[in-house]
Protein backbone atom coordinates (compact mmCIF):
# COMPACT_ATOMS: atom_id res chain seq x y z
CA UNK A 1 0.00 0.00 0.00
CA UNK A 2 1.63 3.34 -0.95
CA UNK A 3 -0.67 6.50 -1.50
CA UNK A 4 0.46 10.61 -2.33
CA UNK A 5 -0.83 13.34 -2.15
CA UNK A 6 0.03 16.67 -3.43
CA UNK A 7 0.33 20.40 -2.41
CA UNK A 8 2.41 23.60 -3.94
CA UNK A 9 4.49 25.38 -1.51
CA UNK A 10 6.51 28.47 -1.88
CA UNK A 11 7.00 27.46 -5.43
CA UNK A 12 7.74 24.12 -4.93
CA UNK A 13 5.49 20.96 -6.12
CA UNK A 14 5.36 18.55 -2.12
CA UNK A 15 4.57 15.13 -3.11
CA UNK A 16 3.95 13.13 0.55
CA UNK A 17 4.21 9.44 0.17
CA UNK A 18 2.76 7.60 2.79
CA UNK A 19 3.01 3.73 3.37
CA UNK A 20 5.41 1.12 1.49
CA UNK A 21 7.88 1.47 -1.21
CA UNK A 22 8.40 -1.89 -2.28
CA UNK A 23 7.87 -4.12 -5.80
CA UNK A 24 4.34 -4.21 -5.50
CA UNK A 25 3.74 -0.64 -5.16
CA UNK A 26 6.73 0.92 -6.86
CA UNK A 27 5.50 1.43 -10.23
CA UNK A 28 2.34 3.51 -8.87
CA UNK A 29 5.51 6.08 -6.78
CA UNK A 30 7.12 6.08 -10.08
CA UNK A 31 4.11 7.29 -11.97
CA UNK A 32 3.25 9.97 -9.15
CA UNK A 33 6.45 11.58 -8.80
CA UNK A 34 7.03 10.87 -12.90
CA UNK A 35 3.94 12.98 -13.22
CA UNK A 36 4.91 15.81 -10.64
CA UNK A 37 7.84 16.24 -12.40
CA UNK A 38 6.46 16.74 -15.78
CA UNK A 39 4.14 18.87 -14.42
CA UNK A 40 6.57 21.12 -11.88
CA UNK A 41 9.97 23.07 -12.11
CA UNK A 42 10.75 22.36 -8.24
CA UNK A 43 9.15 18.54 -6.94
CA UNK A 44 10.01 17.38 -3.39
CA UNK A 45 9.36 14.02 -2.14
CA UNK A 46 8.17 14.00 1.44
CA UNK A 47 9.05 10.98 2.45
CA UNK A 48 8.49 11.63 6.36
CA UNK A 49 5.50 9.31 6.39
CA UNK A 50 7.42 6.55 4.16
CA UNK A 51 7.27 3.41 6.64
CA UNK A 52 9.22 1.35 4.03
CA UNK A 53 11.09 0.94 1.27
CA UNK A 54 13.03 -1.61 -0.56
CA UNK A 55 15.50 -1.54 -3.73
CA UNK A 56 12.23 -1.57 -5.99
CA UNK A 57 11.67 1.95 -4.59
CA UNK A 58 14.29 3.25 -4.73
CA UNK A 59 14.61 2.77 -8.55
CA UNK A 60 11.32 4.36 -8.88
CA UNK A 61 12.68 7.55 -7.45
CA UNK A 62 16.09 7.45 -9.74
CA UNK A 63 13.85 6.74 -12.39
CA UNK A 64 12.09 10.12 -11.55
CA UNK A 65 14.77 12.03 -10.63
CA UNK A 66 16.21 10.66 -14.22
CA UNK A 67 13.10 11.98 -15.61
CA UNK A 68 13.77 15.23 -13.50
CA UNK A 69 17.37 15.55 -15.23
CA UNK A 70 15.83 14.86 -18.77
CA UNK A 71 13.79 17.82 -18.44
CA UNK A 72 16.11 20.07 -16.23
CA UNK A 73 13.60 20.18 -13.62
CA UNK A 74 15.16 20.49 -9.62
CA UNK A 75 13.89 17.28 -7.92
CA UNK A 76 14.68 16.29 -3.90
CA UNK A 77 14.11 13.97 -1.71
CA UNK A 78 13.08 15.13 1.53
CA UNK A 79 12.62 14.24 5.54
CA UNK A 80 13.66 10.25 5.41
CA UNK A 81 13.00 8.48 8.39
CA UNK A 82 15.85 6.73 9.87
CA UNK A 83 15.25 3.34 9.04
CA UNK A 84 14.60 4.66 5.03
CA UNK A 85 17.51 7.00 5.17
CA UNK A 86 19.74 3.80 5.95
CA UNK A 87 18.08 1.70 2.73
CA UNK A 88 19.84 5.14 0.89
CA UNK A 89 22.65 5.07 2.46
CA UNK A 90 23.48 1.40 1.72
CA UNK A 91 22.80 2.74 -2.08
CA UNK A 92 25.46 5.17 -1.64
CA UNK A 93 22.81 7.84 -3.94
CA UNK A 94 24.46 10.76 -1.90
CA UNK A 95 26.39 12.48 -4.99
CA UNK A 96 23.42 11.63 -7.50
CA UNK A 97 20.73 12.77 -5.97
CA UNK A 98 19.42 15.81 -3.45
CA UNK A 99 18.52 14.13 0.17
CA UNK A 100 17.60 17.32 2.41
CA UNK A 101 17.31 16.31 6.23
CA UNK A 102 13.82 18.82 5.76
CA UNK A 103 11.61 20.34 3.07
CA UNK A 104 13.01 22.91 1.49
CA UNK A 105 10.20 25.07 1.69
CA UNK B 1 -5.07 -13.42 -1.08
CA UNK B 2 -3.77 -14.89 2.35
CA UNK B 3 -1.52 -17.54 1.41
CA UNK B 4 0.47 -17.11 4.30
CA UNK B 5 0.81 -19.46 7.61
CA UNK B 6 3.09 -19.30 10.54
CA UNK B 7 4.46 -22.33 12.01
CA UNK B 8 5.70 -21.75 15.27
CA UNK B 9 6.49 -23.44 18.96
CA UNK B 10 5.49 -22.36 22.07
CA UNK B 11 7.82 -18.80 22.12
CA UNK B 12 7.84 -18.48 18.41
CA UNK B 13 11.22 -18.97 18.12
CA UNK B 14 11.09 -20.99 15.16
CA UNK B 15 8.53 -20.19 12.46
CA UNK B 16 7.66 -20.93 8.72
CA UNK B 17 5.48 -19.63 5.83
CA UNK B 18 4.97 -20.08 2.58
CA UNK B 19 4.36 -17.60 -0.69
CA UNK B 20 2.93 -17.49 -3.63
CA UNK B 21 4.26 -16.10 -6.45
CA UNK B 22 2.81 -12.89 -6.30
CA UNK B 23 4.24 -9.56 -5.20
CA UNK B 24 1.19 -9.07 -3.52
CA UNK B 25 2.46 -11.44 -1.16
CA UNK B 26 4.97 -9.34 0.58
CA UNK B 27 2.40 -7.67 2.66
CA UNK B 28 1.98 -10.79 4.32
CA UNK B 29 5.82 -11.70 3.97
CA UNK B 30 5.96 -8.40 6.27
CA UNK B 31 3.00 -9.48 8.71
CA UNK B 32 4.70 -12.87 9.62
CA UNK B 33 8.58 -11.07 10.36
CA UNK B 34 6.61 -8.94 11.90
CA UNK B 35 5.09 -11.23 14.28
CA UNK B 36 8.22 -13.10 14.76
CA UNK B 37 9.90 -9.81 15.88
CA UNK B 38 7.81 -8.82 18.09
CA UNK B 39 8.49 -12.19 19.82
CA UNK B 40 11.60 -11.85 19.85
CA UNK B 41 11.79 -8.67 20.72
CA UNK B 42 13.50 -7.42 17.71
CA UNK B 43 11.26 -4.45 16.92
CA UNK B 44 12.91 -1.63 14.55
CA UNK B 45 16.48 -2.38 12.88
CA UNK B 46 16.30 -5.93 13.05
CA UNK B 47 12.38 -6.66 11.84
CA UNK B 48 13.47 -3.54 9.15
CA UNK B 49 16.15 -5.24 8.01
CA UNK B 50 15.22 -8.89 8.16
CA UNK B 51 12.30 -7.31 6.04
CA UNK B 52 14.39 -5.98 3.48
CA UNK B 53 16.26 -9.07 2.67
CA UNK B 54 13.63 -11.47 2.67
CA UNK B 55 11.77 -8.72 0.05
CA UNK B 56 14.88 -8.17 -2.09
CA UNK B 57 14.59 -12.32 -2.46
CA UNK B 58 11.51 -12.92 -3.16
CA UNK B 59 10.67 -9.82 -5.32
CA UNK B 60 13.60 -11.26 -7.58
CA UNK B 61 11.74 -14.60 -7.33
CA UNK B 62 8.80 -13.76 -8.71
CA UNK B 63 10.63 -11.23 -11.58
CA UNK B 64 13.75 -12.91 -12.38
CA UNK B 65 13.17 -16.41 -11.09
CA UNK B 66 9.88 -17.62 -13.20
CA UNK B 67 8.11 -18.16 -9.67
CA UNK B 68 5.35 -15.66 -11.00
CA UNK B 69 1.90 -17.49 -10.52
CA UNK B 70 3.67 -20.73 -9.22
CA UNK B 71 1.41 -21.19 -5.67
CA UNK B 72 3.28 -21.94 -2.66
CA UNK B 73 6.84 -21.16 -4.75
CA UNK B 74 8.69 -19.81 -2.00
CA UNK B 75 9.19 -20.79 1.22
CA UNK B 76 10.46 -18.99 4.79
CA UNK B 77 12.06 -20.39 7.78
CA UNK B 78 12.89 -18.44 10.33
CA UNK B 79 14.93 -19.29 13.62
CA UNK B 80 15.75 -17.18 16.38
CA UNK B 81 19.07 -18.28 17.75
CA UNK B 82 21.83 -17.16 20.33
CA UNK B 83 22.77 -13.62 18.79
CA UNK B 84 21.44 -14.13 15.55
CA UNK B 85 18.31 -14.97 13.66
CA UNK B 86 18.88 -17.59 11.25
CA UNK B 87 16.78 -17.35 7.67
CA UNK B 88 16.74 -20.01 5.24
CA UNK B 89 15.38 -19.16 2.00
CA UNK B 90 13.49 -21.47 -0.66
CA UNK B 91 12.43 -20.69 -3.76
CA UNK B 92 11.35 -22.80 -6.95
CA UNK B 93 12.30 -20.68 -9.27
CA UNK B 94 15.28 -21.56 -12.03
CA UNK B 95 19.02 -22.70 -10.31
CA UNK B 96 20.16 -19.25 -9.35
CA UNK B 97 22.81 -17.99 -7.20
CA UNK B 98 22.71 -14.70 -5.68
CA UNK B 99 26.20 -15.01 -4.19
CA UNK B 100 27.75 -14.91 -8.10
CA UNK B 101 25.73 -11.26 -8.72
CA UNK B 102 28.56 -8.57 -8.86
CA UNK B 103 28.47 -5.64 -6.91
CA UNK B 104 26.89 -3.10 -7.69
CA UNK B 105 29.18 0.13 -9.47
CA UNK B 106 27.81 2.90 -6.73
CA UNK B 107 29.75 5.89 -8.64
CA UNK B 108 27.63 5.12 -11.54
CA UNK B 109 26.17 7.87 -13.63
CA UNK B 110 22.40 8.44 -12.63
CA UNK B 111 21.35 6.90 -16.13
CA UNK B 112 22.92 3.67 -15.24
CA UNK B 113 22.06 3.55 -11.51
CA UNK B 114 18.21 3.91 -12.60
CA UNK B 115 18.29 0.74 -14.08
CA UNK B 116 18.29 -1.06 -10.27
CA UNK B 117 20.40 -3.69 -9.39
CA UNK B 118 20.63 -2.96 -5.64
CA UNK B 119 18.50 -5.99 -4.49
CA UNK B 120 21.04 -8.53 -4.12
CA UNK B 121 23.70 -6.26 -2.61
CA UNK B 122 21.06 -5.20 0.06
CA UNK B 123 20.70 -8.72 0.83
CA UNK B 124 24.53 -8.93 0.84
CA UNK B 125 25.33 -5.70 3.15
CA UNK B 126 22.46 -6.90 5.72
CA UNK B 127 23.03 -10.57 6.14
CA UNK B 128 25.95 -12.43 7.35
CA UNK B 129 27.57 -16.39 6.46
CA UNK B 130 25.11 -16.33 3.45
CA UNK B 131 25.13 -19.77 1.99
CA UNK B 132 23.36 -21.35 -1.46
CA UNK B 133 22.82 -24.78 -2.94
CA UNK B 134 20.57 -25.90 -4.97
CA UNK B 135 18.61 -28.94 -3.40
CA UNK B 136 16.29 -30.83 -6.02
CA UNK B 137 13.75 -27.76 -7.42
CA UNK B 138 14.84 -25.64 -4.48
CA UNK B 139 17.23 -22.66 -4.40
CA UNK B 140 17.91 -22.48 -1.01
CA UNK B 141 19.89 -19.37 0.78
CA UNK B 142 20.67 -19.66 4.27
CA UNK B 143 21.75 -16.25 6.30
CA UNK B 144 22.10 -14.74 9.95
CA UNK B 145 21.06 -11.71 10.95
CA UNK B 146 23.42 -10.63 14.10
CA UNK B 147 20.99 -9.17 16.98
CA UNK C 1 0.88 -29.34 22.28
CA UNK C 2 0.12 -27.81 18.87
CA UNK C 3 2.78 -27.11 17.26
CA UNK C 4 1.29 -27.88 13.73
CA UNK C 5 0.01 -25.45 11.35
CA UNK C 6 -0.85 -25.71 7.83
CA UNK C 7 0.28 -23.75 4.52
CA UNK C 8 -2.37 -23.68 1.67
CA UNK C 9 -3.19 -21.85 -1.13
CA UNK C 10 -7.10 -22.46 -2.32
CA UNK C 11 -7.86 -25.58 -3.75
CA UNK C 12 -5.13 -26.76 -0.53
CA UNK C 13 -3.24 -28.64 -3.35
CA UNK C 14 0.17 -28.05 -1.57
CA UNK C 15 0.57 -28.11 2.05
CA UNK C 16 3.43 -27.55 4.36
CA UNK C 17 3.51 -28.10 7.86
CA UNK C 18 6.53 -27.91 10.42
CA UNK C 19 6.63 -30.88 13.50
CA UNK C 20 8.58 -30.83 16.74
CA UNK C 21 10.85 -33.91 17.06
CA UNK C 22 8.21 -35.59 19.77
CA UNK C 23 6.69 -38.51 19.05
CA UNK C 24 3.50 -36.77 20.32
CA UNK C 25 3.09 -34.79 17.02
CA UNK C 26 2.17 -38.10 15.38
CA UNK C 27 -1.48 -36.94 16.51
CA UNK C 28 -0.71 -33.53 14.40
CA UNK C 29 0.68 -35.23 11.21
CA UNK C 30 -2.17 -37.21 10.84
CA UNK C 31 -4.54 -34.62 11.27
CA UNK C 32 -2.55 -32.28 8.37
CA UNK C 33 -2.81 -35.65 6.03
CA UNK C 34 -6.18 -36.06 6.63
CA UNK C 35 -6.95 -32.49 5.74
CA UNK C 36 -4.78 -32.59 2.71
CA UNK C 37 -6.24 -35.91 1.40
CA UNK C 38 -9.77 -35.09 2.30
CA UNK C 39 -9.56 -31.85 0.21
CA UNK C 40 -7.86 -33.77 -2.73
CA UNK C 41 -10.12 -36.52 -2.28
CA UNK C 42 -7.76 -38.66 -1.48
CA UNK C 43 -8.84 -40.47 1.73
CA UNK C 44 -8.80 -44.25 2.38
CA UNK C 45 -6.01 -46.43 1.02
CA UNK C 46 -3.50 -43.41 -0.47
CA UNK C 47 -4.15 -41.20 3.21
CA UNK C 48 -2.87 -44.50 5.13
CA UNK C 49 -0.33 -44.88 3.16
CA UNK C 50 0.97 -41.38 2.59
CA UNK C 51 0.11 -41.16 6.57
CA UNK C 52 2.66 -44.47 6.92
CA UNK C 53 5.81 -43.61 4.74
CA UNK C 54 5.75 -39.76 6.53
CA UNK C 55 5.10 -41.64 10.39
CA UNK C 56 8.20 -44.09 9.37
CA UNK C 57 10.35 -41.27 8.73
CA UNK C 58 9.47 -38.69 11.21
CA UNK C 59 9.48 -41.78 13.78
CA UNK C 60 13.29 -42.62 12.77
CA UNK C 61 14.01 -38.63 12.63
CA UNK C 62 13.03 -38.44 16.03
CA UNK C 63 14.28 -42.20 17.32
CA UNK C 64 17.35 -42.65 15.43
CA UNK C 65 18.31 -39.05 14.00
CA UNK C 66 18.69 -37.30 16.98
CA UNK C 67 16.04 -34.52 16.60
CA UNK C 68 14.02 -35.80 19.68
CA UNK C 69 13.41 -32.25 21.93
CA UNK C 70 14.66 -30.35 18.83
CA UNK C 71 11.40 -27.32 18.36
CA UNK C 72 10.44 -27.68 14.75
CA UNK C 73 13.14 -30.43 13.39
CA UNK C 74 10.58 -31.71 10.64
CA UNK C 75 9.14 -29.84 7.53
CA UNK C 76 7.00 -31.83 5.20
CA UNK C 77 5.34 -30.34 2.24
CA UNK C 78 2.56 -32.04 0.17
CA UNK C 79 2.27 -31.01 -3.47
CA UNK C 80 -0.94 -32.52 -5.69
CA UNK C 81 0.12 -33.20 -9.10
CA UNK C 82 -1.16 -35.49 -11.92
CA UNK C 83 -1.97 -38.32 -10.82
CA UNK C 84 0.51 -38.24 -7.81
CA UNK C 85 1.01 -36.60 -4.37
CA UNK C 86 4.52 -35.49 -4.23
CA UNK C 87 5.93 -35.47 -0.62
CA UNK C 88 9.47 -33.65 0.72
CA UNK C 89 10.72 -34.65 3.45
CA UNK C 90 13.37 -32.52 5.94
CA UNK C 91 14.72 -33.03 9.08
CA UNK C 92 17.54 -31.33 11.05
CA UNK C 93 18.73 -34.63 12.08
CA UNK C 94 22.42 -36.06 11.54
CA UNK C 95 23.25 -36.91 8.21
CA UNK C 96 21.13 -39.94 6.98
CA UNK C 97 20.22 -41.56 3.68
CA UNK C 98 17.27 -44.00 3.80
CA UNK C 99 18.14 -45.27 0.43
CA UNK C 100 20.92 -47.23 1.86
CA UNK C 101 19.30 -49.19 4.64
CA UNK C 102 19.33 -52.81 2.85
CA UNK C 103 15.84 -54.58 2.79
CA UNK C 104 14.84 -56.85 5.84
CA UNK C 105 14.92 -60.38 6.07
CA UNK C 106 11.41 -61.37 5.89
CA UNK C 107 12.36 -64.73 6.37
CA UNK C 108 14.05 -64.34 9.34
CA UNK C 109 12.97 -65.89 12.92
CA UNK C 110 10.74 -64.47 14.73
CA UNK C 111 13.18 -63.11 17.64
CA UNK C 112 15.09 -61.89 14.80
CA UNK C 113 12.01 -59.90 13.39
CA UNK C 114 10.98 -58.49 16.22
CA UNK C 115 13.40 -56.25 16.42
CA UNK C 116 12.30 -53.69 14.18
CA UNK C 117 13.59 -52.88 10.80
CA UNK C 118 10.49 -52.51 8.83
CA UNK C 119 10.01 -48.82 8.41
CA UNK C 120 12.00 -47.53 5.72
CA UNK C 121 10.97 -51.09 4.33
CA UNK C 122 7.23 -49.59 4.34
CA UNK C 123 8.31 -46.21 3.06
CA UNK C 124 9.90 -47.92 -0.23
CA UNK C 125 7.38 -50.27 -0.81
CA UNK C 126 4.41 -47.05 -0.42
CA UNK C 127 6.71 -44.56 -2.21
CA UNK C 128 8.27 -44.13 -5.27
CA UNK C 129 11.02 -42.17 -7.22
CA UNK C 130 12.56 -41.46 -3.74
CA UNK C 131 15.63 -39.26 -4.12
CA UNK C 132 17.58 -38.32 -0.95
CA UNK C 133 20.14 -35.46 -0.28
CA UNK C 134 21.55 -33.06 2.32
CA UNK C 135 20.98 -29.55 1.78
CA UNK C 136 22.93 -27.81 4.92
CA UNK C 137 21.33 -29.06 8.12
CA UNK C 138 18.48 -30.73 6.51
CA UNK C 139 18.17 -34.49 5.32
CA UNK C 140 15.33 -33.90 2.85
CA UNK C 141 13.80 -36.58 0.76
CA UNK C 142 11.46 -36.41 -1.84
CA UNK C 143 9.23 -38.86 -3.06
CA UNK C 144 5.91 -39.62 -5.08
CA UNK C 145 2.82 -41.35 -4.14
CA UNK C 146 0.80 -42.71 -7.07
CA UNK C 147 -3.18 -41.77 -6.64
CA UNK D 1 -4.19 -43.18 21.39
CA UNK D 2 -4.45 -46.62 21.98
CA UNK D 3 -7.34 -48.51 24.44
CA UNK D 4 -7.42 -51.91 25.08
CA UNK D 5 -9.88 -54.01 26.76
CA UNK D 6 -9.83 -57.89 28.08
CA UNK D 7 -12.43 -60.07 28.18
CA UNK D 8 -12.78 -64.14 28.58
CA UNK D 9 -14.43 -66.18 25.90
CA UNK D 10 -14.33 -69.90 25.81
CA UNK D 11 -10.73 -70.51 27.11
CA UNK D 12 -9.46 -67.11 24.95
CA UNK D 13 -8.29 -63.84 26.81
CA UNK D 14 -9.52 -61.94 23.96
CA UNK D 15 -8.09 -58.10 23.55
CA UNK D 16 -9.83 -55.51 21.94
CA UNK D 17 -6.94 -53.06 20.71
CA UNK D 18 -8.85 -49.33 19.55
CA UNK D 19 -7.22 -46.64 18.22
CA UNK D 20 -3.68 -46.07 16.62
CA UNK D 21 -0.56 -48.75 16.90
CA UNK D 22 2.16 -45.42 16.16
CA UNK D 23 5.22 -45.02 17.74
CA UNK D 24 3.97 -42.91 20.80
CA UNK D 25 1.52 -45.96 21.42
CA UNK D 26 3.56 -48.99 20.34
CA UNK D 27 4.94 -49.22 24.52
CA UNK D 28 1.45 -49.38 25.45
CA UNK D 29 0.29 -51.87 23.29
CA UNK D 30 3.30 -54.16 23.75
CA UNK D 31 2.60 -53.83 27.76
CA UNK D 32 -0.99 -54.99 27.59
CA UNK D 33 -0.39 -57.58 24.77
CA UNK D 34 2.50 -59.13 26.84
CA UNK D 35 0.39 -58.60 30.21
CA UNK D 36 -2.39 -60.53 28.80
CA UNK D 37 0.06 -63.47 27.42
CA UNK D 38 1.54 -64.08 31.18
CA UNK D 39 -1.78 -64.47 32.81
CA UNK D 40 -3.30 -66.79 30.07
CA UNK D 41 -2.64 -69.63 27.97
CA UNK D 42 -4.70 -68.81 25.15
CA UNK D 43 -4.11 -64.98 23.63
CA UNK D 44 -6.51 -63.29 20.77
CA UNK D 45 -5.73 -59.61 20.02
CA UNK D 46 -8.69 -58.75 18.16
CA UNK D 47 -7.83 -55.86 16.04
CA UNK D 48 -11.38 -55.15 14.40
CA UNK D 49 -11.05 -51.85 15.93
CA UNK D 50 -7.70 -50.55 15.29
CA UNK D 51 -7.63 -47.76 12.69
CA UNK D 52 -3.41 -48.12 12.30
CA UNK D 53 -0.80 -50.13 12.48
CA UNK D 54 2.95 -48.82 11.91
CA UNK D 55 6.08 -50.87 11.86
CA UNK D 56 6.58 -49.80 15.87
CA UNK D 57 3.18 -50.95 16.26
CA UNK D 58 3.91 -54.27 14.59
CA UNK D 59 7.30 -54.13 16.50
CA UNK D 60 4.84 -54.45 19.39
CA UNK D 61 2.99 -57.38 17.93
CA UNK D 62 6.06 -58.88 17.64
CA UNK D 63 7.84 -58.43 20.94
CA UNK D 64 4.29 -60.29 22.47
CA UNK D 65 4.14 -63.04 19.84
CA UNK D 66 7.98 -63.77 21.03
CA UNK D 67 6.79 -63.65 25.00
CA UNK D 68 3.78 -66.16 23.73
CA UNK D 69 6.61 -68.46 22.26
CA UNK D 70 8.92 -68.36 25.13
CA UNK D 71 6.44 -68.95 27.19
CA UNK D 72 4.38 -71.50 25.01
CA UNK D 73 1.31 -69.80 25.17
CA UNK D 74 -0.86 -68.98 21.92
CA UNK D 75 -1.25 -66.05 20.19
CA UNK D 76 -2.93 -64.78 17.05
CA UNK D 77 -3.74 -61.62 15.95
CA UNK D 78 -6.99 -61.39 14.65
CA UNK D 79 -9.88 -59.42 12.65
CA UNK D 80 -7.71 -56.91 10.83
CA UNK D 81 -9.17 -54.25 9.32
CA UNK D 82 -8.03 -53.96 5.29
CA UNK D 83 -5.69 -50.53 5.56
CA UNK D 84 -4.49 -52.99 8.72
CA UNK D 85 -3.83 -56.06 7.09
CA UNK D 86 -1.88 -54.03 3.95
CA UNK D 87 0.38 -53.42 6.80
CA UNK D 88 1.20 -56.78 7.79
CA UNK D 89 1.05 -57.82 4.83
CA UNK D 90 4.04 -55.74 3.77
CA UNK D 91 5.57 -56.99 7.16
CA UNK D 92 5.92 -60.40 5.23
CA UNK D 93 4.99 -62.19 9.05
CA UNK D 94 2.71 -64.84 7.71
CA UNK D 95 4.73 -67.60 8.20
CA UNK D 96 5.55 -66.59 11.65
CA UNK D 97 2.62 -65.25 13.31
CA UNK D 98 -0.71 -66.81 13.46
CA UNK D 99 -3.05 -64.10 11.81
CA UNK D 100 -6.93 -65.11 11.53
CA UNK D 101 -9.57 -63.56 9.79
CA UNK D 102 -12.03 -63.57 12.62
CA UNK D 103 -11.82 -64.42 16.56
CA UNK D 104 -10.96 -67.82 17.43
CA UNK D 105 -14.03 -67.57 19.83
N1 LIG E 1 15.99 -15.38 -8.34
C1 LIG E 1 16.65 -15.00 -9.46
N2 LIG E 1 16.59 -15.78 -10.56
C2 LIG E 1 17.25 -15.42 -11.69
N3 LIG E 1 17.99 -14.30 -11.80
C3 LIG E 1 18.09 -13.48 -10.73
C4 LIG E 1 17.43 -13.79 -9.51
N4 LIG E 1 17.71 -12.82 -8.63
C5 LIG E 1 18.51 -11.93 -9.27
N5 LIG E 1 18.74 -12.33 -10.54
C6 LIG E 1 19.61 -11.64 -11.53
O1 LIG E 1 20.51 -10.82 -10.83
C7 LIG E 1 20.36 -9.45 -11.22
C8 LIG E 1 20.59 -8.53 -10.04
O2 LIG E 1 19.53 -8.65 -9.10
P1 LIG E 1 19.28 -7.46 -8.08
O3 LIG E 1 20.58 -7.10 -7.44
O4 LIG E 1 18.20 -7.84 -7.15
O5 LIG E 1 18.81 -6.23 -8.97
P2 LIG E 1 17.53 -6.08 -9.93
O6 LIG E 1 16.53 -7.08 -9.52
O7 LIG E 1 17.11 -4.67 -9.65
O8 LIG E 1 18.05 -6.27 -11.32
C9 LIG E 1 18.95 -9.38 -11.79
O9 LIG E 1 18.81 -8.33 -12.71
C10 LIG E 1 18.80 -10.73 -12.45
O10 LIG E 1 19.40 -10.75 -13.71
N1 LIG F 1 16.72 -40.65 10.45
C1 LIG F 1 17.64 -41.59 10.76
N2 LIG F 1 18.83 -41.21 11.27
C2 LIG F 1 19.77 -42.12 11.57
N3 LIG F 1 19.61 -43.45 11.39
C3 LIG F 1 18.44 -43.90 10.90
C4 LIG F 1 17.41 -42.99 10.54
N4 LIG F 1 16.38 -43.71 10.04
C5 LIG F 1 16.74 -45.00 10.10
N5 LIG F 1 17.99 -45.13 10.60
C6 LIG F 1 18.74 -46.39 10.77
O1 LIG F 1 18.19 -47.35 9.89
C7 LIG F 1 17.72 -48.47 10.64
C8 LIG F 1 16.48 -49.06 9.98
O2 LIG F 1 15.38 -48.17 10.16
P1 LIG F 1 13.91 -48.74 10.05
O3 LIG F 1 13.82 -49.55 8.78
O4 LIG F 1 12.95 -47.64 10.16
O5 LIG F 1 13.75 -49.74 11.26
P2 LIG F 1 13.83 -49.47 12.85
O6 LIG F 1 13.61 -48.03 13.08
O7 LIG F 1 12.74 -50.31 13.39
O8 LIG F 1 15.20 -49.93 13.28
C9 LIG F 1 17.51 -47.96 12.05
O9 LIG F 1 17.60 -48.99 13.00
C10 LIG F 1 18.62 -46.95 12.19
O10 LIG F 1 19.83 -47.58 12.51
Amino acid sequence: MIQATQEIRSGWCVVGVTGRADGECADALEAVLRAAVEANAKVAADFSALDYISSAGIRAVLQAARAAEGSRREFAVCSLSPPVKKVFDMSGLHHILRIHGELPC
Amino acid sequence: MLRVRLCHNRHLSQLSFTLNGDLAELAHMMTEVERFCAAQGLMGDPQFQLTLAIDELFTNAVRHGGCKGVAAAVEIRLDAADGAVRVEFRDRGTPFDPLTVPPPDLKAPLEERAKGGLGVHFVRQIMQNLQYDRCGEWNRLTMELPT
